[in-house]
């Protein structure tokens, strides 16, 4: 009958042990592949700006000049289009996500280190 | 006296979300990440909430409901934008229809980026609103002290 | 994969209502009416299918052309016609249900309207400088 | 006796007075004047009578018989003649059957001569305190409603002569009924009564009115003939006359009286409109408001239930009288449910009028003593409740121009004061700690107590919950102000109405908090006359009641602490902007209104479908009772 | 006027998930007449092909939807695919469907748990909702997005799934089956469900046939209109078969999506089992496309449609999608008429409506 | 009884907290029946208090006035009840109640709570003959409506009176879970799932105006729970027990099944009290 799956169900729950992960007593499940959060090692860009002419949500600034890169966590739709692009493979995305704020903006901001010597740099390029 | 914290309602408006950001709220209901173990309830009805979840931006239709919805809530509230269209237009943002985060009609008070977002991250930005949401009703029962004298 | 069985012919605006009759006739449903901006013109497709046969007549307008509706043969077309109505500014005459242009509420009016262009968008630069950053 | 007489015979004669008065203005403030004297004249003989016991007042028949005789053949030829005129024949036999038959039984009484004509107990004193004062009242109002009447129908041609006369004609008459020992007497003033809601119904005299005048006459023949076979009947059993005397009649007790019993109740339920008879009662609603509220709730259907509830002793405990029971007690299932159906709120008053003179029957068909308890307090409660109901009614369908529930939203911004007298009078009829409850409530317990008690106490479970439905569905549309409510109207109520309003409003909350008075000093002395037992409600829950009537007053003072400064945001239409007047951003551009109405259930309680089956099955009741009595006569 | 209510639906309400506004027209508590308007959440990003390279657009692609945005993702590539004539490995197909066939189950299981909720029955959403969560950690594992994929890329899918996890994937889903299962059960023959769903919005096979509807919409009608019997991606080689039930009303509707949960489960054992090996995608593409190109696939509410023009640059002229629900909008207007109050949030849900699909 | 005022101050005092812990525990309860862990037992207090934390905001200022009066007939009739009263008083007082709840849905004038309260209605009207009925066979077995009179009559060898009347504690069970508002009879407004009517009558109260809604709540549900456990007065302990397993059954009951349609609710509590009634009530005259 009918009415019995559902209350068999009911029951069972009542006895059994509820499905509750209990986040944030317990730290979020996450698995290797989860798409957290967009990461870069700033060492290794060139500030191509790729990843910034990629990204549909326009979320990436780079600046060649000031060899800054920055990403608005706000903007960042985690879509890896940009990670796919970039030449240096120097973006990845971790399971760790960023959490809310209160104020914008949510800007991640990275200098990278100072200009290696010229013409290495050149190399690279072409 | 902050019963409030402790039973915060909740109302979800989807703004022009893709819906990915709302089933991830809806998400948070159900058995896994159950946030009625922090006294939430989904209510649906302005009247009744504290906290505003808006998923998606807003676009030119909804606007007014946003607002009317916002309007209809009764102090003290606060309002969580939940996911990167809410936050900023997102993907969306250059759409012809859209105007862009939720911040541009009403005041947001937390932020929650990602797309979709997890039910986690939906879960510490609730929490976040929380203390804010204390905060307001400290500051309207200090008004309303005021205005009884 | 097996590749989908689609075809597709050009019409006449006036044989719009006697070739879709046809396809009633012949037992097809409804797909689709989808309308596509090209420079000066627009093309609109009708498709209807049956057993997986999926045949699109295409009927080019231009800006001001009124078109006749297809709801004397089937009723649902109002949700296409409105939506052309509504995003293309294109007249359909007859629909079963006329929504005078509120189905869709857009913020500029009719947006598809006049061919598109094919322009690349400056990139509007996210304001926030390293300043402003969360440090 | 002097009193007595003048209360029978002063408005009839107040009534040639008004025919003959041309002056619209004038005749208002000698309307209103004559009903403050009856008013006064009934009260003194109120405060005269109401220890004395049942009071017989002797009157030599002769000559007063003889014009009775006189009047009635002229009436009979009167309504012949328009019987034939709009070729009614079916009322004119009944007209020529009812008069023929009791004019030929009074030649059968060979008897000496009766003097205890007249006769006042305090059955009698409520009935003519609610006559007298309830009645008077109506006509006080129906000056100031007559006039707008007036103006809003311009094509109904101004015979307010003629109305007044025949109102007051109609006290008279009503006086007459319930002060008559002498039961051809009685069948008099019944038959004028009769007349007068004849002429009234027909008013307007439209082809519509013409018709429901003529049908409500016809059914009320029908029910006289009870009479007519009564006398018949007495005659052939006991032609020296002692029978014809109600008091020696319900003294011989149910051997002999419960065939005239069963007669006259047949009478009763034609005249108190019960099922399969209630058709009348709806089309009389054409009538203007106060006929309605004078004769159609409060007094003349009420003299139907009168003659049953006299009778009551006869049927305590007998099959018949279980019968009664079971065609009141289905009428006011039926009936409530049947006003669930309606908008109209002169008709839903009429079906709650109905389904309340249902549950008297009920009461009265059961006859025991609590029972007969709870159906004089329902007389009462309902008089005076309905009354003021109806009166609300026509003056608010002269200010906002409908009688129909769905335009009565948010009255109470409008009129506010009539819409509060509204109120009251709808809680009156259905809400503890008001009135008409507390008598629900007693006539549960006397059901309990009856053999068959079960059966009418299953029928008012559900019967009182119907009730509930459709009054307070009312109550609510009244109450239903929009954000922005739209600005008072109340000045255009007349003083002669306002004052009618208020006066009964003041009564019903009177009647409510004085009710243990009045049982004490009226109901359960009768009651005792006639059972030897009184029956009232425990002391206990008459302090509660009275308590909850306490809460109920004091409450309202809340009101000033919650209006000190509300923040008020508009109703919540689904987060669409909404402009406070009810008005919403819809579908398709519009800008849509709310509209909310009631719920009606045409499909479940509708009046065809409901109707006929109460009609068939208190036919069937009827039949019933004709079949119990045959075989008892023949057995 | 006389006896009318109108009730402002949506389009904040509790029932809908979505915005959709309905204005009803009540006599008693029946449906008279309603009036749908939409537009909430109209975005308007079929125009955005005009600012994105063809490449990035599918990532905007798959966000038409977040329920069904696997699928969107897939129709878009294939159509992209099609126009310019490019072969997608097979294994790329295989994991295509997999997770086709596994949004296809979040989305049934969802829609289920909806309904259950818009009926008052919320141990049964929660229910619902609690089994799909081991769909989306399988998803999640595989793609590392739960609802958003990200995986389907023009041209293949970005990032292989190994045979292992997809193991893992399927011996997972053999563990919930049992819970499927009941949940099936549940839907298809609990009493006060079916008090509430049988006899609803009956639509009758030549009615739906007439209005244009798809998906479980018409199955449930006895309309065998099922997309993947084209056979694209790799349901060719999977023996599929359409999922219909002859009613027409809202139980049949709700039994077709029950009982296409459990097919869908079948068709990932069948495609883990046949997978192939390979490559996953054809590598770098050049140039743009140019032509034009319908394709169709079948998304967990029906039928959908992509239509591409490209001119050989790398932006679209036009992308334009006609999803499952506006083509089930002319059923619904004809189900909603003279429902019960308390019908229409299950009528309505019937279609499984998806706004963000529809409006786009 | 000792004293009719003992049994309604405590009524009175102790109510809301009784009948908050009960919601507290039924939340809890419901939550694992739906394999959640769910809120604090203490959930209703801070749901309650919070609400007076909110501003006053009403669509009408009359609407506080007419909850206000709804929250003090719950109480009195609660009181009346707990005190050793008259019965059908008691019910009389709650159908009062209900009216005034009834009137600030009404007030309020928008279309949910309008609908809402249209089917309040209609659910007052589906329950109020089987707590007559139920009244009339206390009053048939016992002899007396007064609720201490028939509590006497139990313990003095009167035996339970469920076992004279067990088909109408049957029926008072069944429109518990419309009283109860739990689900399938949820239909006016409900606690928890989602509902075409939003929050159905009580869609415009907010604030502390929903507070007052609420507690009044509490006190109709103690209310209710003493009138089963009058069934079993004569064995008081029993008598709690049954309490507790009838409760137990109503939350299952609502986790078990759909939102009935009023058109189900009002036929089906209808023929409960119609065969109950008839078949319970005539085998008292009968027998
Ligand atoms: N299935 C699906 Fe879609 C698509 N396309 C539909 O209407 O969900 Ni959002
Ligand atoms: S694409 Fe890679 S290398 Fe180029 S700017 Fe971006 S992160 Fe740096
Ligand atoms: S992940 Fe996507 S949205 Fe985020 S920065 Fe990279 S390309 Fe842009
Ligand atoms: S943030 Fe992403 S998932 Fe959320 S609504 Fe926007 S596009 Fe959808």
């Amino acid at each position: 009958m009918g009415l019995f799956t559902m209350t068999k169900r009911a029951l069972a729950n009542v006895i059994g042990k509820p499905a509750t992960l209990m986040y944030p007593v317990k730290p979020a499940k996450q698995f290797e592949r989860s798409r957290g959060m967009l990461e870069i090692t700033i060492e290794d860009c060139i500030y191509c700006g790729l990843c910034s002419r990629h990204c549909p949500a326009d979320a990436i600034v780079v600046s060649k000049d000031d060899r800054t890169w920055q990403v608005d966590r706000l903007r960042c739709i985690i879509c890896a289009q940009c990670v796919d692009v970039c030449p240096k493979t120097c973006l990845r995305l971790v399971p760790e996500y960023k959490k809310s704020v209160a104020e914008p903006p949510f800007v991640d901001f990275f200098q990278g280190p100072p200009a290696p010597p010229k013409p290495e740099k050149k190399a690279k390029e072409e | 006296m902050a019963n409030i914290t402790k039973s915060p309602w909740i109302i979800h408006y989807d703004g022009s979300s893709c819906n990915g950001c709302d089933i991830e709220v809806l998400a948070c209901l159900t058995p896994l990440y159950d946030i009625e173990r922090f006294g939430i309830i989904n209510t649906g009805n302005p009247k009744h909430a504290d906290i505003f979840l808006i998923t998606g931006g807003i676009n030119y239709q909804n606007v007014d409901i946003v607002k009317n919805t916002y309007e209809q809530m009764v102090d003290p509230k606060v309002v969580v934008a939940v996911g990167i269209c809410a936050t900023s237009g997102g993907v969306f943002r250059e759409c012809y229809n859209i105007m862009g985060g939720v911040n541009e009609v009403i005041p947001v008070d937390v932020y929650v980026p990602g797309c979709a977002v997890r039910p986690e991250a939906i879960i510490d930005g609730v929490v976040q609103a929380l203390g804010i949401l204390e905060e307001k009703r400290a500051q309207l029962e200090k008004e309303q002290g005021g205005a009884k004298k | 994969m097996k590749d989908q069985n689609t075809t597709m012919r050009g019409i006449a605006v006036s044989d719009l209502v006697k070739e879709t009759g046809a396809f009633k006739a012949k037992g097809c449903r409804l797909v689709q009416i989808g309308c596509t901006g090209i420079g000066d013109a627009y093309e609109i497709n009708y498709t209807f299918d049956k057993d997986y046969v999926f045949e699109t007549v295409r009927i080019t307008v231009h800006d001001g052309d009124v078109i006749p509706s297809i709801a004397e043969h089937y009723w649902a077309s109002f949700i296409y016609e409105n939506e052309i109505h509504d995003l293309y500014g294109l007249t359909v005459e007859g629909m079963s249900i006329d929504f005078g242009g509120h189905l869709f509420h857009t913020a500029i009016e009719n947006p598809f309207k006049n061919p598109p262009e094919v322009t690349k968008v400056e990139k509007e630069t996210p304001a926030p400088g390293p300043e402003e950053g969360d440090a | 006796m002097e009193l007595l007489l003048f209360l029978i015979l002063f408005p009839a004669l107040m009534g040639f007075v008004f025919l003959v008065f041309p002056n619209n203005k004038a005749r208002d403030v000698m309307v209103a004047l004559a009903a403050l004297v009856i008013i006064a004249a009934t009260v003194i003989f109120f405060l005269q009578n109401y220890g004395a016991g049942t009071v017989i007042y002797e009157i030599e028949p002769g000559a007063v018989s003889t014009a009775m005789m006189a009047i009635e053949v002229v009436l009979a030829l009167g309504v012949l003649y328009l019987a034939a005129k709009y070729r009614q024949w079916i009322v004119g036999a009944l007209v020529v059957v009812g008069t023929g038959v009791a004019l030929y039984a009074e030649t059968l009484f060979t008897g000496p001569e009766h003097l205890n004509n007249l006769f006042v107990d305090e059955f009698t004193l409520i009935m003519a305190m609610i006559i007298g004062v309830i009645g008077s009242l109506i006509c006080i109002f129906a000056t100031g409603y007559m006039r707008d009447y007036h103006g809003h129908h311009k094509e109904i041609a101004d015979k307010r002569k003629g109305f007044f006369f025949l109102l007051f004609v109609f006290l008279s008459a009503m006086f007459g009924v319930v002060f008559s020992n002498n039961m051809f007497w009685l069948f008099f003033f019944w038959e004028i009564t009769t007349l007068c809601s004849f002429l009234l119904i027909g008013y307007a005299w439209d082809e519509e009115a013409q018709k429901n005048a003529f049908w409500a006459l016809l059914l009320n023949l029908l029910g006289g003939l009870g009479f007519g076979a009564t006398f018949l009947y007495l005659a052939f059993i006991d032609p020296s006359g002692d029978l014809v005397m109600l008091d020696s009649l319900i003294a011989a007790g149910p051997a002999i009286a419960m065939i005239p019993a069963a007669l006259i109740g047949f009478a009763g339920l034609a005249k108190a409109a019960q099922m399969p008879f209630s058709s009348w009662l709806l089309g009389a609603m054409i009538a203007p408001t106060p006929v309605s509220a004078l004769l159609h709730s409060s007094t003349m259907v009420k003299a139907g239930v009168y003659v049953i509830v006299r009778f009551a002793p006869i049927y305590d405990a007998s099959f018949v009288g279980f019968l009664i029971a079971l065609v009141g007690g289905f009428t006011f299932l039926l009936a409530s449910g049947i006003a669930i159906s309606q908008s109209n709120a002169k008709r839903v008053l009429a079906w709650s009028t109905i389904a309340n003179l249902g549950l008297i029957v009920t009461c009265a068909g059961i006859g025991n003593a609590a029972a007969v308890w709870a159906a004089i307090l329902l007389i009462v409660f309902h008089a005076i409740a309905k009354s003021l109901l109806f009166l609300c009614t026509g003056t608010v369908e002269h200010r906002i121009g409908s009688r129909d529930i769905e335009d009565m939203g948010g009255l109470i911004s409008i009129l506010p004061k009539v819409t509060i007298m509204m109120i009251i009078g709808i809680a009156g009829m259905f809400l503890a700690p008001f009135g008409m409850l507390i008598s629900k409530w007693a006539a549960l317990r006397a059901f309990l107590d009856t053999p068959y008690g079960i059966v009418a106490v299953i029928l008012i479970a559900f019967g009182s919950a119907v009730t509930l439905f459709f009054w307070t569905k009312w109550m609510g549309k009244l109450l239903q102000v929009a954000w922005k409510p739209e600005p008072k109207r109340e000045g255009e109520v007349s003083a002669a109405e306002l004052y009618s309003l208020t006066t009964l409003s003041a009564g019903v909350i009177a009647i409510c908090l004085g009710f243990p008075l009045l049982s004490s000093i009226v109901v359960e002395p009768f009651l005792e006359g006639i059972y030897g037992i009184g029956a009232s409600l425990g002391d206990q829950n008459i302090a509660i009641m009275l308590m909850m009537m306490v809460v109920v007053f004091i409450l309202p003072l809340s009101l000033i602490f919650f209006r000190r400064n509300p923040k008020m945001i508009p109703h919540y239409v689904g987060g669409r902007t909404e402009t406070g007047d009810m008005h919403f951003a819809g579908s398709m551009g519009m800008q849509r209104k709310v509209l909310l109405s009631n719920y009606y259930f045409e499909g479940i309680f509708g009046e065809a479908k409901l109707g006929k089956a109460g009609n068939i099955l208190c036919t069937l009741f009827i039949v019933a009772i004709g079949i119990v009595l045959a075989t008892g006569v023949i057995a | 006027m006389g006896r009318q209510i109108v009730v402002p639906f949506g389009p904040q309400h509790p029932v809908l998930p979505e915005p959709i506004h309905l204005d009803l027209v009540l006599e008693d508590e029946v449906v008279v007449e309603a009036v749908p308007s939409i537009g909430y959440i109209h975005r308007g990003l079929e125009k955005l092909v005009e600012k994105r390279e063809y490449t990035d657009y599918i990532r905007i692609a798959e966000r038409i939807c977040g329920i069904c945005s696997f699928t969107h993702s897939v129709n878009y590539a294939e159509s992209v695919e099609k126009v310019m004539g490019l072969e997608v490995p097979a294994r790329a197909h295989y994991i295509r469907t997999i997770l086709m066939e596994y949004s296809r189950m979040h989305s049934h299981m969802l829609w289920l748990g909806l309904t259950a909720d818009a009926m008052g029955f919320e141990n049964l959403f929660m229910n619902s909702w609690r089994i799909r969560e081991a769909i989306l950690d399988d998803m999640e594992m595989a793609t590392g997005g739960r609802v958003i994929q990200g995986l389907c890329t023009v041209g293949g899918i970005r990032k292989d799934v190994p045979d292992e996890m997809l193991g893992q994937m399927s011996d997972h889903l053999k563990e919930i089956t049992p819970q499927m299962e009941e949940l099936c059960k549940i839907f298809s023959h609990d009493t006060s469900v079916r008090h509430r769903m049988r006899g609803l919005g009956v639509l009758t096979k030549e009615e739906m046939w007439e209005l244009g509807g798809v998906g479980p919409t018409a199955r449930g009608s006895n309309l065998p209109l099922d997309a993947r019997c084209t056979g694209y991606s790799a349901y060719d080689e999977l023996g599929f078969k359409p999922v219909v039930e002859k009613e027409g009303d809202c139980l049949a509707r709700c039994i077709v999506r029950a009982r296409e949960l459990m097919a869908a489960a079948d068709l990932v054992h069948a495609a883990v089992k046949k997978m192939p090996d390979g490559p996953v995608d054809v590598g770098k593409i050049k140039g743009g496309p140019d032509g034009e190109a319908f394709f169709f696939t079948e998304q967990p509410r029906g039928e959908v449609l992509h239509y591409v023009k490209g001119n050989g640059s790398k932006y679209l002229v036009r992308h334009r999608v006609r999803t499952p629900t506006f083509a089930n909008i002319p059923p619904l207007v004809k189900m909603l008429a003279g429902v019960d109050l308390a019908d229409v949030p299950v009528v309505v849900l019937t279609i499984d409506p998806c706004i963000g699909c529809m409006e786009r | 009884m000792i004293n009719p005022f003992i049994g309604a101050i405590l009524f009175v005092i102790l109510a809301p907290l009784l009948g908050g812990l009960v919601a507290g525990i039924d939340r809890k309860v419901t939550a694992h029946m739906q394999g959640r862990v769910g809120p604090p037992v203490l959930q209703p207090f801070y749901d309650i208090l919070k609400l007076f934390e909110k501003e006053s905001v009403v669509v009408r200022p009359e609407i506080n006035f007419y909850i206000f009066c709804y929250l003090v007939f719950l109480v009195i009739t609660g009181a009346i009840f707990y005190a050793g009263e008259d019965i059908l008083l008691v019910i009389f007082a709650l159908t009062l109640a209900h009216v005034f709840l009834v009137i600030a849905a009404f007030a309020s004038s928008s279309p949910y709570a309008h609908v809402g309260a249209e089917r309040e209605l209609l659910m007052m009207m589906a329950v109020e003959p089987m707590l007559i009925l139920a009244a009339a066979g206390m009053y048939m077995t016992t002899g007396s409506f007064f609720v201490s009179d028939i509590i006497d009559h139990q313990s003095m060898g009167g035996g339970l009176l469920v076992l004279s009347i067990p088909l109408l504690f049957i029926g008072i069970v069944y429109i518990l879970t419309i009283k109860l508002r739990k689900s399938p009879f949820d239909i006016s407004t409900s606690h928890h799932a989602h509902q075409e009517l939003v929050k159905g009558l009580t869609t415009e109260f907010a604030g502390p105006t929903l507070g007052m809604y609420e507690i009044a709540h509490l006190y109709e549900t103690v209310f209710l729970l003493g009138f089963v456990w009058l069934f079993f007065a004569g064995a008081p302990l029993l008598g709690i027990v049954v309490v507790a397993v009838v409760y137990f059954l109503e939350i299952l009951i609502d986790n078990t099944n759909t939102r009935a349609k009023w058109q189900f609710a009002l036929r089906s509590a209808w023929l409960v009290a119609l065969v109950t009634g008839i078949i319970n009530l005539g085998a008292l005259v009968v027998l």
